[in-house]
């Protein structure tokens, strides 16, 4: 469990996973952890519902590259990324990332680092159903500068 | 064969989501794009979009590619998750 | 609640914190939490528990000034900062900060933000047990490094 | 009277809490120190850390700084919470 992936269509609970992070663990002083959430509005847009799909096989392999490169970056003891596909809704969770280490400043970096890749990397795609329609979420052009910091 | 797939927002605008191909003259990813185009001439519009990705075997690849019996090759267009 | 901070003895629930964090909101998109904790080792040495002293009426005061500054800086939608104090025992919880806003950049910034001050200006002092006797924590030069690269 | 509050280490150096000193003649931090220092010359090693940071009324002050009756003065060493 200590670095571990899911792409799921059920909820997750962010106290159970906080837990299992870092259940057993007396080293981690510092945890960080990301929940990314369907809001009401993007671009302007009023959102009822999305459809999230992704492309099995491909996702869970980029997902753990992602870690694999996050581990070899920063000194981490344990980090997971629950992805959710299917149909969400407003207030829905749809990501955690969470992320221990000994020291604060690996798990922020770690925890940003993972969310600017999986957002640019893993093959997700939104489609929301607004007002206007259902409409397939464009490229967020922050995002991939966002990715683009970490270059090394 | 050469399993080919198509996500989200092009797999919509194709009608498509998976094709078979036979390997037949095909050796890169260039010769994939121009068979489907010669097979299907409407998908030219949205399968020359140049912000399209492409994958093969779950690996990106960028620019041509050599092709190979059973590999899975995947178009689909920026990546929105998170 | 949007805004709150709290001093305390008792444990804190992570779940339960996220929970009233996002509580009835449906624009918080990013949501970032951090969670100190007592670790095993520090500073070489071998900890078995430590007691965390405060200074009662400024700890309050200076924790409402870093999330005021927090919200003047970023777009927040909630924060919430809660620190134990008394006798904490290794793996227990010290410290948790989370933060809720439209956009991950600024939940994330504000979080390490929070962190980072609440390090070296709120009144708590660690005083650990430890192999070698109790011994008073030392001011930690990174952490001074890390809340100065926030001046403006 | 002001109040004065010893914290942490430094409470345990001076081996007291807190004090009340009558306001007399003191009209400022660096008086009050002067003050202290006189009344307790065991203590002029623990007060005299370039370290320490002071306190009125609750606020961070650095330097000198002019003190009332009814102020709660507090000095403490570097803070190690988080």
């Amino acid at each position: 469990m200590a670095f571990s992936i899911a792409v799921q269509e059920q909820d997750f609970d962010v106290g159970r996973e906080y837990g299992e992070l870092i259940f057993g663990d007396t080293a981690a002083g510092a945890v960080v952890f990301f929940v990314g959430r369907v809001r009401d509005t993007n671009y302007a847009r009023d959102v009822k519902s999305m459809s999230l799909e992704h492309y099995p096989g491909m996702t869970e392999k980029i997902l753990q590259q992602i870690l694999d490169e996050a581990k070899s970056r920063w000194k981490l003891i344990a980090a997971r990324i629950v992805h959710r596909v299917g149909e969400l809704h407003v207030s829905d969770q749809i990501v955690f990332v969470g992320v221990t280490s000994v020291h604060r400043e690996h798990a922020f970096q770690a925890a940003e680092f993972l969310m600017d890749f999986l957002k640019t990397q893993a093959p997700f795609w939104k489609k929301e159903l607004t007002g206007q329609g259902a409409l397939w979420v464009e490229e967020n052009s922050k995002d991939v500068g966002a990715s683009l910091r970490w270059n090394k | 064969m050469i399993r080919v797939v198509f996500l989200a927002q092009l797999r919509e605008q194709l009608g498509a989501a998976e094709l078979d191909v036979p390997v037949g003259q095909i050796k890169t990813l260039a010769d994939l794009k121009t068979y489907l185009l010669l097979q299907n001439s409407s998908w030219s519009g949205a399968l020359s979009n140049p912000k399209l990705l492409s994958a093969v075997n779950h690996a990106y690849v960028k620019g041509d590619h050599v092709l190979a019996d059973g590999d899975e090759v995947a178009f689909f267009p920026p990546v929105t998750g998170g």
